[in-house]
């Protein structure tokens, strides 16, 4: 591990950022936003180069902040981190050049929101104590409430109230397993500790108190993620949301939870989650179809979009859960080509949106002769989301499968059984928007097709998830040898 | 010699008379010589502790407390006087504009 | 050479006409169909020339030298886990290129006149050129990701061919089917090869056919491999979306629906055959489904009205026949099969496609009748394509069916059930075929006048392959070197042969004179109620089942308990909330009364010595 | 007995019944008297336990400002008359407290028998005051020595603290913008 002064720069470029925005006027914001956002990306790409390069080799910065009470700013850019910061560094870079009613209404507001996000996912991703982990992770909702709650559609307030709740709900329990996890290891050694390195100690002990401490844990990043039976919220706060909220919470912020489990639940609680194995693979698999029932009978493309998230995630999850290192690599592999994916599918639905009025998915048909270039780009997010072989998708979904099925079969089967139902509701989504008959009368007057920034960053996109779905090596040499 | 624990109970009585004081007369006035009893009685465990652990510390925190207190009560009072001057009265069940 | 080039030339194909397509929606400036369809018939042509050059290079070399194998890069590679993107031709592979970039070459010129009229023949083009380089794949892969990769990708293309008219939901539908029941299928295809991983610990194609595993393990995998070639070959119980392709373009279902995709299910089994000869089991599975399908699928053929679905109903019976061959370990004979059979089935849909193009998109052979005289042409390559599909020597499918006829009986694994089932699955061929072909070309005429009137024969572009195919029809069955000496051979080759021939006469003479639509068996016409058994088990059962649970799991459990957390939180603030009664005196006393409890509390501990402070 | 002890006894007992005098009083003019009671015994007490300089303190700050600025407020405000807030008190808000005060006291002198075991540790036993010339030396010397800083802040409460009386206290602005003579 290399001490490096830079992994601050990740924190403090964002934060500047939120501050400027206020000074700038209401006109240069996206400008602005686009700027910062691209500079930020580029500074991600240099931070994070050697760290890829440089397989098994991992940055590390400490800056003492309250260090008797076992708080410390210890930042950390490791290959399971790296892709991560990268993959949210690229979203948010795209989400910023997305036009529409943020940029027209308490754009400054929106702008410092947005940097403000960047910099605790930013700050979440990269940290290794738990206390700051866990700040971060919390700081995530103020832009988040934020934005749906401002450019949101009209039915938000409740939703807005029950996703504060629910991950407020999860993410305090884990605030209380981090503060007993520090005790315990005063206990052990007398010093009040949150430091990752330092918790890691305990993970050898098998005791009820551990198990506690990894079902406080388990909640906060099951409601984040979201397993099944604890994602109750996130289907009206996705539907509600404005397109880039929606974005970075399915690209984005879904993966902290992943990342959570990877980085703390997995190292702490190896033994819990043994032992709790069997449950946790049968949740992630049962995940997968359930969403995917779900995604079938959805009457509202977002809500469909949505589901299909929660479906995916599962996989994820199934690679997380199966342990080992090249199961989590796979993990992690299948979280990014998700979050690529999730990425185009929102974005280009709200393209869509934007194009018509009405969003009930009876309303919607015959687009794909309207915008033909719109949606040959939406097909090949489609065949990406089904993970066709070929795409990012399909090398992250294969690999988790693989790694997964030595560990539970029946498991494995019954994900697999969720690619089945992938390809229905996926197709009808799209069958649904594009085919059929079209009806002049609901497209808006100023309807073009795909044009300049948006086709050039969704090209873009479609390019690395077809050139990653050959060429994935990168993300798989760098994590090998960890 | 008394035992300092003797001065002590003193102490903790006097203190909690005061609190009852505190609690269920509703005079501001007399409220806060309640008060005033309370610094009081710590001021006497604060001597008493000090004379325990051969320290002067517990002498100097009774000349702040002392100073203290005699900014809280002038501050007090003058709340009390401002208060009548508004609202008439000086009991405290009456003031209630800042709950609703 | 470079083997690559093989594939590459219909990529390009597919690139170029992909961009001419955008860019003309751009620009708005139309492409006609000569200019993208001599693109992508040019692309077919290279790549078929690649393969006649492999083709000589091959035959100059003993048996075991005809393998070349190309390493493009390494695709996955995670710890042990290793897959390579590299193409592996061998004989088998190359007599699959060699049909696909054949065949396909010649129905790619077909349809640069069978798309004459369409809007968008660049968009056409190019999905018959991705089609094209994804069953390339699929047949060079040397890994079974590699395969797979070939196998979804030509599902893709099929779904975006059968639904190319996506104006009509139908069509659309009818893609959705097919691409859903095919992935129903890849799940077995993923899961052989999460199993096949386990426990050979490689996914090349050579270490499985290697590999030496327990016959439970080999058992599972090949039922695996062979319920994904239920699903991609249409085998009974994956077989209804075949039908329902026909919605595409009629040169679709040549290509795909007839000689090169739906036998890649042979191909896929053939290739793994080593491991399937562990298991007999799953052979003699393979072949009873087989033999099923081929007979039920018979059955129905007899009864449909619709010229493309009679063809596709034949197809799957064909299919059967090759599965059968393949489940009594003849595996070459098969292959033999699918190569007739992409000849004359790819013939007969071509000149069904020449049919209905000059019928104005007619399909209903009660509404034809008589066009010997308008389509000469046409008439002539279908009764070749008849002749060869009937086994009647010395056109191509005798060779091959009565191969897989004497195989069905005197193979290691054949049975008399076996060989009786083929036997009848042949007459009804027979019946059939005889049925549509003289509906068709000799019965009297059933038109409407003024269609009648402008039935016309085909242009050069159309006829051309037709004659093309009617001759490799003709000859394809000497390109086999078979071995088969059997005494028995003789009789069962006679008996086929009489078989056929009866069923042909009794179809002839039934339908000579018909001049009115035949009442069929709607039971039998439907798919002996199969499909609609899915229809309903699954096409509502699944929407059922999503909305009873949206309905019951979602709706009432997570959402009620979410609102059950909300009023929790409300309830317990109205709770607390109470204790703010706005009197100051009460609040100290609420201190007091608490601070006691607490202090006591802490007391206790420290007498207890669980919380010690500083010594 | 001890001459010291009685004393004590005697302070004690005033400051006592002095303090439940000062709460128990109907008009704020007899509590105010009374804790004018308490201030002297506890001012007694202080003596009783050497610390000369704060008893003399008490008296001077306790008794001689707190308790003037009291009885000038009472007298500001009129509030001569009986108050009837004990009697409008429910019992049982009066037992209750009673009951917790007694609780209190009880915990507070399981508190208080911990201080037997206290060992002074300090520096300025009895004998070393008397060295450095008395309690009031002393005092000076520690509070100049290591508490100035404090003791400056302290000053700046106070300022403040007069400030915001002046502020408070203050009528409303009556100046009517002419200037009678």
């Amino acid at each position: 591990m290399e001490n490096s002064q830079q992994l601050t720069a990740l924190l403090i470029w964002p934060m500047l950022g939120s501050i400027l925005a206020w000074f700038i006027p209401k006109a240069s914001q996206r400008i602005y936003s686009l700027f910062i956002s691209i500079v930020q990306f580029a500074l991600v790409i240099y931070v994070a180069y050697p760290v890829i390069t440089q397989t098994g080799q991992g940055l590390e910065q400490t800056l003492p902040w309250l260090s008797d009470l076992g708080i410390q700013l210890s930042l950390k850019l490791d290959s399971t981190s790296v892709w991560f910061v990268l993959l949210s560094g690229f979203v948010s870079f795209v989400v910023l050049g997305m036009k529409g009613q943020w940029y027209r209404r308490n754009t400054r507001l929106f702008s410092s929101m947005a940097f403000f996000l960047i910099f605790s996912i930013n700050a979440a991703f990269l940290s290794s104590n738990l206390i700051v982990f866990y700040l971060s992770y919390e700081a995530v909702f103020i832009p988040m409430i934020l934005m749906v709650g401002i450019w949101g559609s009209s039915t938000k307030a409740n939703s807005v109230f029950r996703f504060f709740l629910m991950s407020f709900f999860g993410s305090i329990l884990m605030l209380v397993s981090i503060f007993y996890l520090s005790y315990l290891y005063f206990l052990k050694t007398g010093i009040f500790s949150a430091n990752l390195n330092d918790l890691l100690k305990l993970s050898n002990e098998n005791s009820p108190a551990m198990l506690w401490c990894f079902a406080g844990f388990f909640l906060a990043f099951a409601i984040k993620v979201p397993l099944f039976p604890f994602h109750g919220w996130l289907k009206e706060v996705y539907v509600n949301a404005p397109a880039p909220a929606t974005i970075w919470m399915s690209a984005i912020l879904s993966k902290l939870g992943v990342y959570g489990f990877i980085r703390f639940v997995g190292p702490l609680f190896p033994e819990a989650i043994l032992s709790a194995q069997g449950i946790l693979l049968a949740l992630a698999a049962f995940s997968v179809i359930y969403a995917a029932f779900l995604a079938i009978q959805a009457k509202d493309p977002k809500a469909l979009l949505s589901y299909s998230s929660i479906s995916h995630l599962g996989f994820v999850m199934l690679g997380v859960f199966s342990m080992g290192a090249s199961a989590k690599t796979s993990a992690i592999v299948l979280s990014v080509s998700h979050g690529l994916t999730s990425l185009v599918l929102f974005y280009l639905y709200d393209l869509i949106v934007k194009r018509k009025e009405d969003v009930s998915l009876e309303a919607y048909s015959g687009l794909a002769k309207k915008f033909p270039i719109l949606f040959v780009c939406l097909f090949i997010g489609v065949l990406a989301s089904v993970s066709l072989p070929g795409t990012f998708n399909f090398v992250g979904e294969f690999l988790v499968l693989i790694h997964a099925y030595p560990v539970s079969a029946l498991c494995t089967i019954l994900a697999g059984i969720g690619v089945i139902f992938g390809a229905v509701y996926m197709l009808k989504f799209y069958q649904k928007l594009g085919f059929g008959v079209s009806s002049d009368a609901q497209v808006a007057e100023v309807a073009e097709d795909i044009s300049g920034f948006d086709l050039i960053v969704i090209v873009l996109i479609l390019a690395l998830i077809i050139y990653f779905g050959f060429q994935p090596s990168l993300f798989l040499g760098g994590m090998t040898n960890v | 010699m008394n035992e300092p624990w003797m001065m002590l109970i003193v102490a903790c009585t006097v203190f909690l008379i005061g609190l009852m004081g505190v609690i269920f007369r509703k005079n501001l006035l007399i409220v806060l010589m309640s008060v005033e009893l309370m610094l009081n009685a710590v001021n006497l465990s604060f001597v008493t502790f000090s004379k325990l652990h051969n320290s002067l510390e517990g002498h100097i925190s009774v000349l702040f407390v002392m100073t203290v207190a005699a900014a809280e009560s002038a501050v007090g009072l003058g709340l009390v006087i401002a208060l009548f001057r508004t609202l008439k009265t000086a009991d405290s069940d009456q003031i209630q504009i800042l709950r609703d | 050479m470079n083997l690559l080039l093989i594939v590459l030339f219909p990529f390009f194909g597919f690139m170029i006409n992909g961009f001419m397509q955008l860019r003309s929606l751009k620009t708005g400036h139309k492409i006609s169909s000569k200019q993208s369809g001599s693109i992508a018939t040019f692309a077919m042509v290279l790549s078929f020339i690649t393969a006649i050059y492999y083709f000589i290079q091959f035959s100059g070399q003993q048996e075991d030298g005809r393998l070349i194998e190309q390493n493009l890069f390494s695709w996955i590679k995670l710890g042990a886990f290793h897959v390579d993107f590299s193409l592996r031709l061998d004989s088998l592979s190359l007599l699959f290129t060699m049909i696909i970039t054949g065949v396909g070459s010649l129905i790619h010129l077909y349809s640069i006149g069978y798309m004459k009229e369409d809007e968008t023949p660049a968009k056409y083009f190019s999905y018959l050129n991705l089609f094209c380089f994804m069953m390339l794949n699929l047949v060079l892969g040397a890994t079974m990701p590699h395969i797979f990769l070939g196998w979804e990708g030509v599902g893709l293309a099929s779904y975006l061919l059968i639904g190319y008219w996506n104006q009509d939901t139908a069509k659309v539908g009818a893609g959705q089917k097919a691409f859903v029941m095919n992935r129903i299928g890849d799940l077995g295809f993923l899961i052989a090869m999460f199993i096949a991983y386990k426990y050979v610990g490689s996914l090349d194609l050579v270490d499985l056919q290697k590999a030496t595993l327990s016959p439970k393990i080999a058992s599972v995998v090949g039922l695996l491999v062979f319920f994904a070639c239920t699903g991609k070959s249409a085998q009974i119980p994956l077989f209804t979306w075949l039908p329902d392709a026909m919605a595409g373009p009629t040169p679709v279902s040549a290509l795909i629906h007839a000689a090169t995709m739906v036998t890649s299910g042979i191909y896929l089994l053939t290739r793994i055959s080593p491991l399937l000869l562990q298991a007999p089991d799953v052979l003699s599975v393979i072949a009873m489904v087989g033999v099923t399908t081929a007979f039920v699928s018979a059955v129905i053929a007899c009864a449909q009205k619709d010229i493309k679905k009679i063809l596709a109903y034949s197809t799957v019976s064909q299919l059967g026949f090759m599965f059968l061959a393949c489940g009594v370990g003849a595996f070459d004979a098969g292959v033999f099969h699918v190569m007739t059979h992409a000849f004359f089935k790819a013939l007969m849909f071509l000149g069904a496609g020449s049919v209905i193009h000059a019928l104005h998109e007619e399909q209903n052979i009660f509404k034809m009748g008589g066009l010997s005289r308008k389509l000469p042409i046409t008439t002539f390559t279908f009764v070749m394509g008849w002749a060869a599909i009937l086994g009647l020597p010395p056109f191509s499918g005798f060779f091959s069916k009565d191969e897989i006829i004497i195989q069905s009986l005197h193979s290691q694994y054949g049975n008399q059930i076996l060989f009786i089932m083929a036997l009848a699955s042949a007459l009804l061929t027979a019946f059939y075929m005889t049925r549509l072909l003289v509906l068709v070309f000799f019965s009297p005429s059933r038109m409407e006048k003024e269609t009648e009137e402008h039935a016309h024969e085909s242009p050069l572009v159309m006829t051309l392959p037709l004659i093309a195919l009617a001759i490799l029809s003709l000859v394809g069955g000497f390109m086999h070197h078979s071995e088969g000496g059997h005494e028995e051979g003789q009789s069962i080759m006679i008996a086929s042969v009489v078989v056929a021939l009866i069923g042909a006469a009794f179809a002839f003479f039934r339908y000579r004179k018909f001049d009115k639509e035949e009442m069929t068996n709607q039971f039998v016409e439907k798919g002996l109620g199969i499909d609609v058994f899915y229809n309903k088990f699954f096409g509502n059962g699944v929407p059922l089942l999503a909305k009873g649970l949206s309905k019951w799991i979602e709706e009432y459990f997570i959402q009620n308990s979410m609102k059950f957390c909300t009023w929790m939180v409300e309830f317990s603030g109205s709770v607390l909330k109470s204790f703010q009664v706005g009197s100051m005196q009460v609040y100290l006393l609420m201190m007091v009364v608490f601070g006691l409890a607490f202090m006591i509390w802490i007391l206790e501990s420290v007498m207890q010595g669980v919380i010690f402070y500083g010594k | 007995m001890d001459w010291s002890f009685l004393a004590f006894v005697i302070f004690a007992t005033i400051a006592i019944l002095g303090s439940l005098m000062v709460i128990l009083q109907k008009t704020p003019v007899s509590s105010a008297f009374s804790l004018v009671l308490v201030f002297f015994s506890f001012a007694g007490l202080y003596a009783l336990l050497g610390a000369h300089f704060i008893a003399a303190l008490q008296i001077l700050v306790y008794t001689g400002a707190i308790m003037v600025l009291f009885v000038f407020v009472i007298m500001l405000l009129g509030q001569d008359e009986k108050t009837t807030d004990i009697k409008d008190t429910s019992l049982l808000f009066k037992g209750v407290t009673t009951l917790g005060a007694i609780g209190l006291l009880s915990v507070f002198l399981r508190a208080v028998m911990g201080s037997k075991e206290i060992v002074a540790k300090g520096q300025y036993s009895e004998e070393k005051i008397k060295e450095l010339g008395g309690n009031l030396q002393a005092i000076s010397e520690v509070l100049f020595k290591d508490y100035v800083f404090h003791f400056e802040l302290v000053s700046f409460l106070i300022l403040g603290a007069i400030v915001a009386t002046v502020a408070l206290a203050k009528r409303k602005n009556t100046y009517s913008g002419e200037y009678h003579e």
